[in-house]
C-alpha cells in the first residue's frame, strides 16, 4: 500500500485519489448489503482504507452491488450508476450479481449483471465476509493502478449495447439515453 | 337699483300664472321656474355690491318701520337669496328631463311657491311676516314631498305636516307673546328695547321660538321628518329641501337668537346641541344601505357642524359656519341631483344597485364622487376650506372644551368619509369588470348641466375661497352687531 | 504597506486552509478512536478534495456554479477580518458587524447554489440550515452585543488589545456567562452533533450537498475547513484574549476544537424544533442574563 | 426655474394624459412616461440650490409657499426617480387591464401630490397635497377589484383619520404662534410647554405614524400593498410611506427642533426612546409576521414594515451617526423595495396574476434578468455587503451599539436575520427548484420591464460600492438640522469609534472571487444537466411534484405562529363593528311613529326650560 509514497502523489495525482479515497454508494441491493455495516463500524472499520459509505451516487465513485438483481431494482441501479460522477468502479458483492447464485432458476432474477452495466470486480460467495470487501479494495487499488478498472469507459464505448440490452429487459426507458455516442452492434464485440 | 321686493315678486305672481299658461301650451310651464329664478338671480347679484356697503331696507306701502312690513336686503339676507336662486335656478334645469308626470303645473307652482316663502323669510324685517313666508315654505314642501303621491310620499309628508305643524304653532305662540309684550312685531324695534323687559318673560318666546324652527332646521330631537321626507320625495324636491329648506330654517333660528334677543349666553347650549345632531346624523348614516336616508342624515350631521360653528359666536366662527352653509348646500344638492338620476336609472334606492355606475354613467358617477370627497371635507374641493374655517374658529377659543368638540367633530368626520367612500367604491369598483349590459348611457344634458354648474363652482371656491367670504364676512358682522342692524331701520 | 499586507493575506488564507483541512482530518481520527476504531490518516480530507478535483462532476447552471464561489468567497474574506495572532490584515474596516455580515454570505451562497439544484433534498437541507442560522443567531447576536458593549467597540482588533490589559474575557464575571453560552451554541454554528441535521446523510441524503459532485464537492468541502477556523478563531479572539503569535492561538484553537470533536462523537441528533427551542432557552438566557449584567455594572472601559 | 412650474407640470401633465388617452394610446404612454421624466430631469437640476417662493395666495388668508432645500431635494428626487420607472415598468404591465387612462392619470397624480407634498413650504400646503394624495392613493388602490376594495376603505379611513388629527395640530400650532410657515415655526416650541410640545407631537405621530405604518397603525398596508396593482406597490411602499418618514423628520428637525426633541422628557420615558423603541418593534414583529406569508406581494409588504421600522429607529434615536442612516435607508429602500415589486409584478404579468409562492418555481431558467433583479434586491434588503443596504445598516447598528442601547441594537441584528430567511423564501419559491410543467413555454418579461429591474439593480451595487455619493448630499441636510456632520469619504466612513471603508472590501471579494473562479474553471469542465436528472434515490424524477417549497420554513412556522396572530388588526375591526352596531341602536330614535315625534318636540322645550331654570341661560 503506497498511500505515503509522496512521489506517487506528485506523479498521478488523480489515480491515487482515486484509490484512496473509495466513496461507495450507500445502496442496499439485497441481503449482501448485510455485511457492509460491520465492515464500516469497530469490527473491520473500512474508513482506514478510505472508503466510507456516501449519501447519494452524485457523490460517490465505488458501488457495491450488494446481493441479488431484481428486475425492479435492476431499473434503480442503472439510474444510479448513470448519476455517478466518471471514474467509477463497480463491484459485484456474492455470487447473486455474478449468475444469478441460489436464484439461478428465477424468473426476475438478473443472472449476468454485466450484460447491464460494467462491473470491474467480483466478490464471489454467499456471504462474502468482510475481509472479503477488503480484498476487493486492495485488488481494485491494482486495477486502478494498471488502468484496467476502466468500466466507465466501456460503458461509454458500448452505450448503445448496454441501452438495448437494459431496454430488453426493462421495457423502455422513461430517461433518455446518456451518451448520443452510436456505435454498430459489430464493433462492442472488438472492443469488449 | 333695482327693488328687492321684486325677489319675492316675480316668484309669487309666475307662480300663480302658470295655470294660464296651459292654455297656451303644455310645453311652456316648465320654463316657468326657470325663468323666474334666472330673474331672481341676476337681481340679487346686481343688489350685492350695493348690500355691501350699506343694507337696503323697503318698507311696504310707504309705512316706515315700525309700523308698515319692511324689507332689509342686508348681506345676509342677500347672501342667502342668492344662494335660493342659484340652486333653485339649476334645479328646475334638472326637472326639465326629471318631472315627467302628467300634470306638471302643480309641481311648478308649489316649486316657485317654496322658493318666494324661502326667499320671503330671508329677506324680511318683521317677525309676524317672516313667520307667513315661513308658513308658504313649509305648506309648499309638505305637498312637494308627497308629490309622486304614492305610499311612502304620503306617509312621509303626513309626518312632516305634523311636526311641521307643532312648530309652527309653537312659532305663532311665541311670536303672540312676543307682541304681547312690545306691542310691535319689527324686528329692528323688538331687538331695540328686548333687555328692557324682565328676563324669563322674554326667555320663553325665545324658546318657543328656537323650538319651533328647530323643527324645520333640523336641529337634533325634532328632526325626525327629515329622513322620511327627503327619501321619499322626488330627487330635485330632495335637494332643494336640503340645500334650502333646511338653511332657511336656520337662517330663522340665526335671526331672531343673534339679531332679535342678542342672547349670546344660550349659544354654549346651542354649541352642545350642534356636536350631538352632528355625531348622532352621521352615527345614523354610517350603517345606512338606502343611498337618499343616507344623504338626509349626512344632511343632518352638516346642519350640526353649522349649529356649532355659528353658536363659537366668534366672527370667524360665524363666518365659517356660513361658509359650510354655502357649501353644504351646493355639494348636498349635487349629491342629491346625481344620486336621483342614477337612482332614475338602477330603479333602486339601494346603494348596492350602484354597482358599475362608473361605466353606465361616468359623468354623473364624477360628480356623485366630487360632491362625496367635498362633503367629508377633502381639499381641494368646498368642504375643506368650510371644515378648515371652523376647527380654526374653534381652536382659536383656546379653550380645553372647545378642544374636546374638536376632537368629536372630528370622529364625525371618519364616520362620514367611511360611508361616503363606501359608496364611491361601490360606484366604482364593486361588480363585475365588464359585463355585457354596462354599455354607457349618458345622463340628458339638462341633468349634466346643473350638476357640472355644481361641480364647477364646488371645484372654483374650493381651489379660490376669496370668491365668497368677503360677503361672508359683512353677514357675520351684521350678525354680530344687532346696533347697526337697529340703527339702519330705525333712524 | 500593500506588499506586507498581500502577503498577510495570502499567508492567512493558506494557513487557514491547512489548518482547517488538519482540523477535518483530525476530527476524523479522533472520532474513529473514540469509536475503537482505527481511523482514516489525518490528510485523508486533502486525499478526498484531489479525488474529487480529478472527477467528473455536473452542474445545473449559473447560479449552481455561482453560488458555491460566492460562499467560498465570503468565508474567505472574513478570514481577512479575523486576528489571526497579532496579523489581521483588513482591521480598519467595520469591525465585528462587518464579520457578522460576511459569515451570512457562506450559507446564503450554498442556498442559492442549492436551490438551482432543483432537488426537494436540497431544498429541506436549506430550509433546515438558515432555520438553524437563525436559532443561533438569536444567542450569537446576545453575546457578541455583550462583548462590545462590555468593550465599548465594535472593532475586534480593539477587543483582543483589551483583553491583552485586562486579562481573557472570561475572566470577568460579565463575560463568563456569555463564554459559556457560546460555547453551548457552537456545535450549532459548527453543525456538529448534536446539530448535524442539516446534512443527515440518512434523512435527506446529505442535504445540500445531495447534488455536488467533484469539485463542486470539493470547494464544499474547503468551505466547511474554513467554516470550522472562522467560527473558533471568533471565540478564541473573543474570549480566550487572542494570541500573541500564530503558533500559541493555533495551540488555543485546537484546544477548543478537541472538546467539541468528543461532544460530536457522544451525542445522537436533534430535530430541528428541538434545536431551535433548545438554542433559543439556554443560551440566550445565558447570554441575556450577560448582557444586563454588562449594562448594571456599565463599561469597565 | 422655479418651482411651481414643476407642479404646474406635475398636475396640468395629469390631466392632460387622460385626455390624450381619449385621442389615441401610444400618444398617452410616451406622455406619460415624458412627463414623470421631464419632473425629474427638473428637479435634478435643483441639487444644491435652495429657494423659496409664495406661489398662492388665494387660500382664506394663508401664503402658500413653496420651498427647496438639500433636505427636501434629496426626497422629491427619490420619489420623482421612483415614479418615472414604476410609470416605465406600468407600460406592459397595465396594457392587460382596463382603465388605462384612469390608472396613469392617478399614478401621475399620486406622483405630483407628494412632490408637492415635499417641496411645500408652510403646513397648510402640506396638508392640501397631503390630502389630495390620499383620496388619489385611495382611488388608485381599488383599481384591481375584488380584495382590493377592502383594502382601499382599510385605507382611506386610517388616512382621514390621521389627516383630520395633523388638521388639529397645524390648525392649533396657527393659533399657538400666527403662522404655518416652517422657517417661522422652526424652534418657537423651544419656550412651549413639554405637555402642549407632546400634544402636538402625538397629534402629528398619528397621521404620519399611520402613512409610514409604524406598529401599531400599520394594519392599511399589508392588504393595501398587496392588493394594488404591481408598479404602483413600487411607488406605495417604495415612495408613498416615506412621506410618512419625511414629515416625521420635519417635525423633529425643521419644526421641533433637535434640542428641543432630545430634552422631551427624561431618560427611558423621553420621546426620543418611545418612538426608538416603536421603531424597534415595528422592526420585530411584522419581521416574523413576514416568515408566515405564502402571498409574495403580503410578504413585501410586511417586510416593507420592518424596514420602515430601521428608519423610524435612525431617525428618532437623534445622534447624527443614526438620522443618517434613517435617511440614507429611506434612499435604498426607496431602491430595493420598488426593484422587488417589479420583479414580483413581472412574475406576476407573465404568469398572469400568480403571486402565490406556493404554485410557482424554478422561473430562474425562463426569467433570468429578473431573476438577478430579485437576487440583487435581496441582497440590498439583507444588507448584504456591497449591496447599498448594508452600509445604512451597519451605521445604525454602530451607533446604537456605542451609545449604549444594545437592545434597539439586538432588535435591529435580530431583524435582519429574519429578513434573510424570509427574502430567501421569496427569491427560493419564485425563482428557484423545479419548473413546474405549465411554465415551459414562459417568456420573459418585456423590454419595458427588464429596463427598470436592470437599472434599480445597478444602482443597488454602485451605492453600496460608493456610499459616498449619497452619504454626501445627507451630510449637508444633516449640517442644515445643526447635527454634526459625519467624516466620509466616496468609499465609506471613518470615525473613531469604527470605520468602514467599501474599498478595501470590494477589492478583497473582487480579487479573491476572482481567484476562487479560476480556480473553479481551472478544474475539470462540469457537464450541464437537466432538472430532470436530479437524484431522486435511483428513480426518476416526477413532473410538477419535486419541488420543496410549501411550508418551507415549516418547523419554525408551527413554533411562532400562535403568538402572531395580528391581534391590532382585529382591534380596528372590532372597532368599527362596535361603531356600526351604536349606529343601528342611534336609529331606533326614530321610531316612524309621528306621536313620538311629538313628544321630543315638547321634551326639547322642557328641557330647554328646566335648562334655564336650573343654570340661567339668559
Amino acid at each position: 500500500m503506497d498511500r505515503n509514497n509522496l512521489g506517487k502523489w506528485l506523479k498521478s495525482p488523480g489515480k491515487m485519489g482515486q484509490k484512496y479515497s473509495l466513496h461507495a454508494l450507500y445502496f442496499c441491493t439485497g441481503c449482501g448489503i448485510i455485511e457492509i455495516p460491520p465492515s464500516i463500524t469497530t469490527r473491520w472499520d473500512a474508513e482506514r482504507f478510505g472508503v466510507i459509505p456516501v449519501a447519494t451516487p452524485r457523490q460517490a465513485n465505488l458501488f457495491l452491488i450488494t446481493g441479488y438483481v431484481s428486475v425492479k431494482t435492476l431499473r434503480y441501479i442503472i439510474r444510479s450508476y448513470e448519476q455517478m460522477p466518471e471514474p467509477k468502479f463497480t463491484v459485484g458483492f456474492g455470487s447473486c450479481p455474478i449468475n444469478g447464485g441460489m436464484y439461478w432458476d428465477s424468473y426476475n432474477t438478473i443472472k449476468h449483471l454485466d450484460k447491464y452495466i460494467p462491473v470491474d470486480g467480483w466478490i464471489a460467495g454467499c456471504m462474502p465476509r468482510p475481509e472479503a470487501v477488503f480484498v476487493a479494495v486492495t485488488h481494485l487499488w491494482t486495477l486502478i493502478d494498471k488502468g484496467m478498472a476502466d468500466g466507465y469507459n466501456k460503458y461509454r464505448a458500448n452505450y448503445q449495447y448496454y441501452r438495448e440490452n437494459q431496454e430488453k429487459i426493462l421495457g423502455k426507458l422513461e430517461w433518455p439515453p446518456l451518451f448520443s455516442k452510436n456505435i454498430k452492434h459489430e464493433e462492442y464485440r472488438t472492443i469488449a | 337699483m333695482v327693488n328687492p321686493i321684486l325677489l319675492i315678486v316675480i316668484p309669487l305672481g309666475l307662480a300663480f300664472v302658470v295655470p294660464l299658461f296651459r292654455f297656451i301650451s303644455k310645453k311652456i310651464e316648465k320654463f316657468i321656474p326657470f325663468f323666474a329664478l334666472l330673474a331672481n338671480l341676476i337681481i340679487s347679484l346686481t343688489l350685492f355690491p350695493h348690500v355691501l356697503e350699506k343694507p337696503i331696507h323697503v318698507s311696504i306701502g310707504g309705512f316706515l318701520p315700525p309700523l308698515g312690513i319692511n324689507l332689509v336686503a342686508g348681506p345676509l339676507g342677500i347672501l342667502f337669496a342668492m344662494l335660493i336662486a342659484l340652486v333653485g335656478f339649476l334645479v328646475s334645469i334638472y326637472a326639465f328631463a326629471y318631472i315627467k308626470e302628467k300634470d306638471q303645473e302643480k309641481y311648478h307652482i308649489l316649486y316657485l311657491l317654496l322658493l318666494t316663502g324661502a326667499t320671503g323669510v330671508v329677506l324680511t324685517g318683521d317677525i309676524f311676516n317672516l313667520f307667513v313666508f315661513f308658513e308658504i315654505l313649509c305648506i309648499s314642501s309638505y305637498s312637494l314631498v308627497a308629490y309622486f303621491g304614492d305610499k311612502p310620499g304620503i306617509e312621509s309628508a303626513v309626518k312632516y305636516l305634523i311636526q311641521g305643524a307643532v312648530g309652527s304653532s309653537l312659532v305663532l305662540i311665541g311670536i303672540g307673546l312676543l307682541y304681547g309684550q312690545f306691542g310691535t312685531l319689527n324686528m329692528a324695534d323688538i331687538a331695540s328695547n328686548i333687555h328692557s323687559v324682565h328676563s324669563i318673560s322674554v326667555f320663553i318666546p325665545l324658546v318657543l321660538l328656537i323650538t319651533g324652527f328647530g323643527v324645520e332646521a333640523a336641529i337634533f330631537p325634532l328632526n325626525a321628518w327629515l329622513p322620511d321626507a327627503h327619501s321619499s320625495a322626488p330627487s330635485s324636491i330632495s335637494a332643494i329641501l336640503s340645500g334650502i329648506a333646511i338653511e332657511v330654517g336656520l337662517y330663522a333660528i340665526v335671526r331672531v337668537v343673534f339679531t332679535l334677543f342678542g342672547a349670546s349666553s344660550i349659544l354654549t347650549f346651542l354649541l352642545f346641541l350642534g356636536v350631538i345632531t352632528l355625531l348622532i346624523g352621521e352615527l345614523c348614516a354610517f350603517n345606512q344601505e338606502n343611498i337618499k336616508r343616507m344623504l338626509a342624515y349626512s344632511s343632518i350631521g352638516q346642519i350640526g357642524l353649522i349649529v356649532f360653528a355659528l353658536s363659537i359666536g366668534s366672527l370667524s366662527g360665524i363666518n365659517g359656519g356660513l361658509f359650510q352653509l354655502v357649501s353644504h348646500t351646493l355639494s348636498k344638492a349635487l349629491l342629491f341631483l346625481a344620486a336621483g338620476y342614477m337612482i332614475f336609472r338602477s330603479g333602486s334606492m339601494n346603494i348596492s344597485s350602484f354597482e358599475g355606475m362608473g361605466k353606465k354613467m361616468p359623468y354623473t358617477s364624477f360628480a356623485f364622487t366630487i360632491g362625496a370627497f367635498s362633503i367629508v371635507g377633502l381639499p381641494p374641493f368646498i368642504g375643506f376650506p368650510g371644515k378648515f374655517m371652523i376647527l380654526k374658529a374653534a381652536l382659536f377659543e383656546q379653550d380645553i372644551l372647545f378642544t374636546i368638540l374638536v376632537f368629536l367633530i372630528l370622529l364625525a368626520t371618519i364616520i362620514e368619509g367611511a360611508y361616503f367612500f363606501r359608496v364611491v367604491q361601490t360606484i366604482y369598483f364593486k361588480g363585475e369588470k365588464s359585463t355585457p349590459g354596462q354599455e354607457r348611457e349618458i345622463a340628458p344634458l339638462s341633468v349634466l348641466i346643473p350638476v357640472f354648474i355644481f361641480v364647477g363652482l364646488i371645484v372654483v371656491i374650493g381651489i379660490y375661497p376669496k370668491l365668497i367670504t368677503e360677503i361672508l364676512e359683512s353677514s357675520a358682522s351684521e350678525l354680530l352687531n344687532r346696533a347697526d342692524y337697529i340703527k339702519n331701520i330705525l333712524p | 504597506m500593500v506588499m506586507t499586507t498581500i502577503l498577510e493575506i495570502i499567508f492567512i488564507i493558506l494557513l487557514a486552509g491547512i489548518i482547517g483541512l488538519f482540523f477535518l482530518g483530525l476530527s476524523r481520527k479522533i472520532m474513529a478512536r473514540i469509536h475503537w476504531r482505527y481511523g482514516p490518516p489525518i490528510t485523508q480530507p486533502l486525499i478526498d478534495i484531489i479525488k474529487l478535483f480529478n472527477q467528473t462532476s455536473m452542474s445545473h447552471g449559473f447560479l449552481f456554479n455561482f453560488g458555491i464561489i460566492f460562499s467560498l468567497a465570503g468565508s474567505v474574506v472574513v478570514l481577512l477580518f479575523l486576528p489571526f495572532g497579532r496579523i489581521c490584515p483588513l482591521s480598519d474596516s467595520g469591525g465585528l458587524l462587518v464579520i457578522l455580515y460576511l459569515m451570512l454570505i457562506a450559507p446564503l451562497g450554498l442556498a442559492l447554489s442549492g436551490g438551482e439544484a432543483a432537488n426537494p433534498y436540497t431544498s429541506i437541507g436549506i430550509s433546515r440550515k438558515l432555520l438553524l442560522a437563525f436559532g443561533y443567531e438569536l444567542p450569537l447576536l446576545l453575546i457578541l452585543l455583550t462583548v462590545m458593549t462590555h468593550y465599548n467597540t465594535i472593532s475586534i482588533v480593539e477587543i483582543v488589545n483589551k483583553q491583552f490589559q485586562a486579562g481573557w474575557s472570561f475572566q470577568h464575571l460579565s463575560l463568563l456567562l456569555p463564554g459559556i453560552a457560546y460555547i453551548l451554541i457552537l456545535p450549532a454554528i459548527l453543525g456538529f452533533r448534536p446539530f448535524e441535521l442539516i446534512q443527515a446523510p440518512q434523512e435527506i441524503s446529505s442535504g445540500p450537498m445531495a447534488e455536488y459532485s467533484g469539485k463542486f464537492l470539493a470547494l464544499t468541502t474547503i468551505q466547511h475547513a474554513f467554516n470550522i477556523f472562522i467560527s473558533i478563531s471568533l471565540f478564541t479572539n473573543l474570549f480566550l484574549g487572542g494570541a500573541a503569535n500564530p503558533g500559541y492561538f493555533f495551540l488555543k484553537i485546537l484546544a477548543v476544537f478537541v472538546i467539541f470533536l468528543f461532544a460530536n462523537a457522544v451525542f445522537p441528533r436533534f430535530r430541528i424544533e428541538q434545536a431551535i427551542k433548545y438554542l433559543w432557552r439556554w443560551p440566550s438566557i445565558l447570554a441575556f442574563a450577560g448582557l444586563i449584567i454588562v449594562l448594571i455594572t456599565g463599561k469597565n472601559f | 426655474m422655479n418651482l411651481s412650474i414643476i407642479l404646474a407640470i406635475a398636475f396640468g401633465g395629469a390631466l392632460l394624459t387622460y385626455f390624450s388617452g381619449k385621442i389615441s394610446k401610444k400618444a398617452r404612454d410616451v406622455l406619460a412616461v415624458l412627463i414623470s421624466l421631464v419632473i425629474a430631469v427638473i428637479l435634478a437640476f435643483f441639487y444644491n440650490t435652495s429657494s423659496r417662493e409664495i406661489f398662492y395666495t388665494g387660500f382664506l388668508d394663508f401664503p402658500l409657499i413653496l420651498r427647496i432645500d438639500t433636505f427636501s431635494w434629496f426626497f422629491a428626487f427619490t420619489i420623482a426617480v421612483i415614479g418615472s420607472f414604476s410609470i416605465i415598468f406600468s407600460l406592459s404591465y397595465i396594457r392587460k387591464k382596463g382603465n388605462t387612462d384612469y390608472y396613469y392619470t392617478m399614478m401621475l397624480l399620486v406622483i405630483a401630490s407628494m412632490i408637492g407634498i415635499i417641496l411645500s413650504g408652510d403646513l397648510v400646503s402640506f396638508y392640501i397635497f397631503w390630502e389630495i394624495m390620499s383620496w388619489s392613493t385611495f382611488l388608485l388602490i381599488s383599481y384591481n377589484r375584488g380584495p382590493a376594495i377592502a383594502a382601499g376603505i382599510k385605507y382611506i379611513i386610517m388616512s382621514v383619520t390621521g389627516s383630520v388629527a395633523m388638521l388639529v395640530g397645524i390648525i392649533s400650532l396657527y393659533s399657538h404662534y400666527g403662522t404655518v410657515i416652517y422657517t417661522e415655526l422652526s424652534g418657537l416650541l423651544y419656550n412651549a410647554s413639554s405637555g402642549y410640545t407632546i400634544f402636538i407631537f402625538v397629534l402629528f405621530f398619528i397621521a404620519l405614524g399611520i402613512k409610514n405604518a409604524i406598529w401599531p397603525l400599520h394594519v392599511w398596508l399589508p392588504p393595501a400593498h398587496s392588493e394594488a396593482p404591481s408598479p404602483f406597490s413600487a411607488v406605495l411602499s417604495g415612495t408613498l410611506i416615506k412621506i410618512g418618514t419625511y414629515g416625521i423628520i420635519l417635525l423633529i428637525y425643521v419644526i421641533v427642533k433637535i434640542n428641543v426633541f432630545l430634552n422631551l422628557g427624561e431618560g427611558i420615558v423621553s420621546a426620543r426612546y418611545i418612538i426608538a423603541v416603536t421603531g424597534a418593534i415595528t422592526i420585530l414583529i411584522p419581521t416574523f409576521i413576514a416568515l408566515l406569508q405564502d402571498d409574495a406581494k403580503r410578504l413585501l409588504a410586511w417586510s416593507t414594515i420592518a424596514q420602515a421600522g430601521y428608519i423610524i429607529l435612525g431617525i428618532a434615536y437623534g445622534t447624527s451617526e443614526s438620522v443618517a442612516s434613517g435617511m440614507f435607508h429611506f434612499f435604498n429602500h426607496a431602491i430595493f423595495k420598488a426593484l422587488l415589486f417589479m420583479v414580483v409584478g413581472a412574475v406576476e404579468y407573465r404568469t398572469n396574476g400568480v403571486r402565490d409562492l406556493n404554485s410557482l418555481g424554478g422561473l430562474i431558467k425562463k426569467m433570468p434578468v429578473t431573476f438577478v433583479g430579485g437576487l440583487i434586491g435581496i441582497c440590498g434588503l439583507i444588507g448584504v455587503p456591497l449591496t447599498n443596504g448594508f452600509v445604512s445598516k451597519w451605521l445604525i447598528y454602530k451607533t446604537l451599539i456605542i451609545n449604549n442601547s444594545p437592545f434597539l441594537a439586538f432588535a435591529a441584528l435580530l431583524g435582519t436575520w429574519g429578513t434573510i430567511l424570509y427574502s430567501y423564501k421569496l427569491l427560493h419559491n419564485m425563482f428557484l427548484g423545479q419548473l413546474p410543467e405549465k411554465y415551459e413555454k414562459l417568456e420573459r418579461a418585456p423590454f419595458s420591464m427588464q429596463l427598470p429591474i436592470v437599472i434599480l439593480s445597478l444602482a443597488i451595487i454602485l451605492f453600496g460600492i460608493l456610499p459616498g455619493l449619497p452619504l454626501k448630499v445627507i451630510n449637508s441636510i444633516e449640517s442644515g438640522f445643526g447635527l454634526e456632520p459625519l467624516t466620509i469619504n466616496i468609499w465609506g466612513i471613518t470615525s473613531d469609534t469604527g470605520t468602514i471603508n467599501m474599498l478595501n472590501l470590494f477589492v478583497a471579494v473582487f480579487l479573491i472571487g476572482i481567484m476562487i473562479w479560476l480556480i473553479f474553471k481551472g478544474s475539470k469542465k462540469s457537464a450541464g444537466i437537466g432538472q430532470y436528472d436530479n437524484y431522486a434515490a435511483g428513480t426518476t424524477v416526477p413532473k410538477n411534484k419535486y419541488h420543496y417549497s410549501v411550508d418551507f420554513y415549516g418547523p419554525l412556522h408551527r413554533m411562532i405562529s400562535p403568538y402572531l396572530r395580528d391581534f391590532i388588526d382585529d382591534f380596528y375591526m372590532s372597532l368599527a363593528r362596535s361603531i356600526k352596531n351604536l349606529g343601528n341602536g342611534i336609529r331606533r330614535i326614530y321610531t316612524g311613529d309621528v306621536g313620538y315625534y311629538a313628544i321630543y318636540i315638547m321634551l326639547f322645550l322642557a328641557l330647554l326650560i328646566f335648562i334655564q331654570i336650573k343654570w340661567k341661560l339668559w
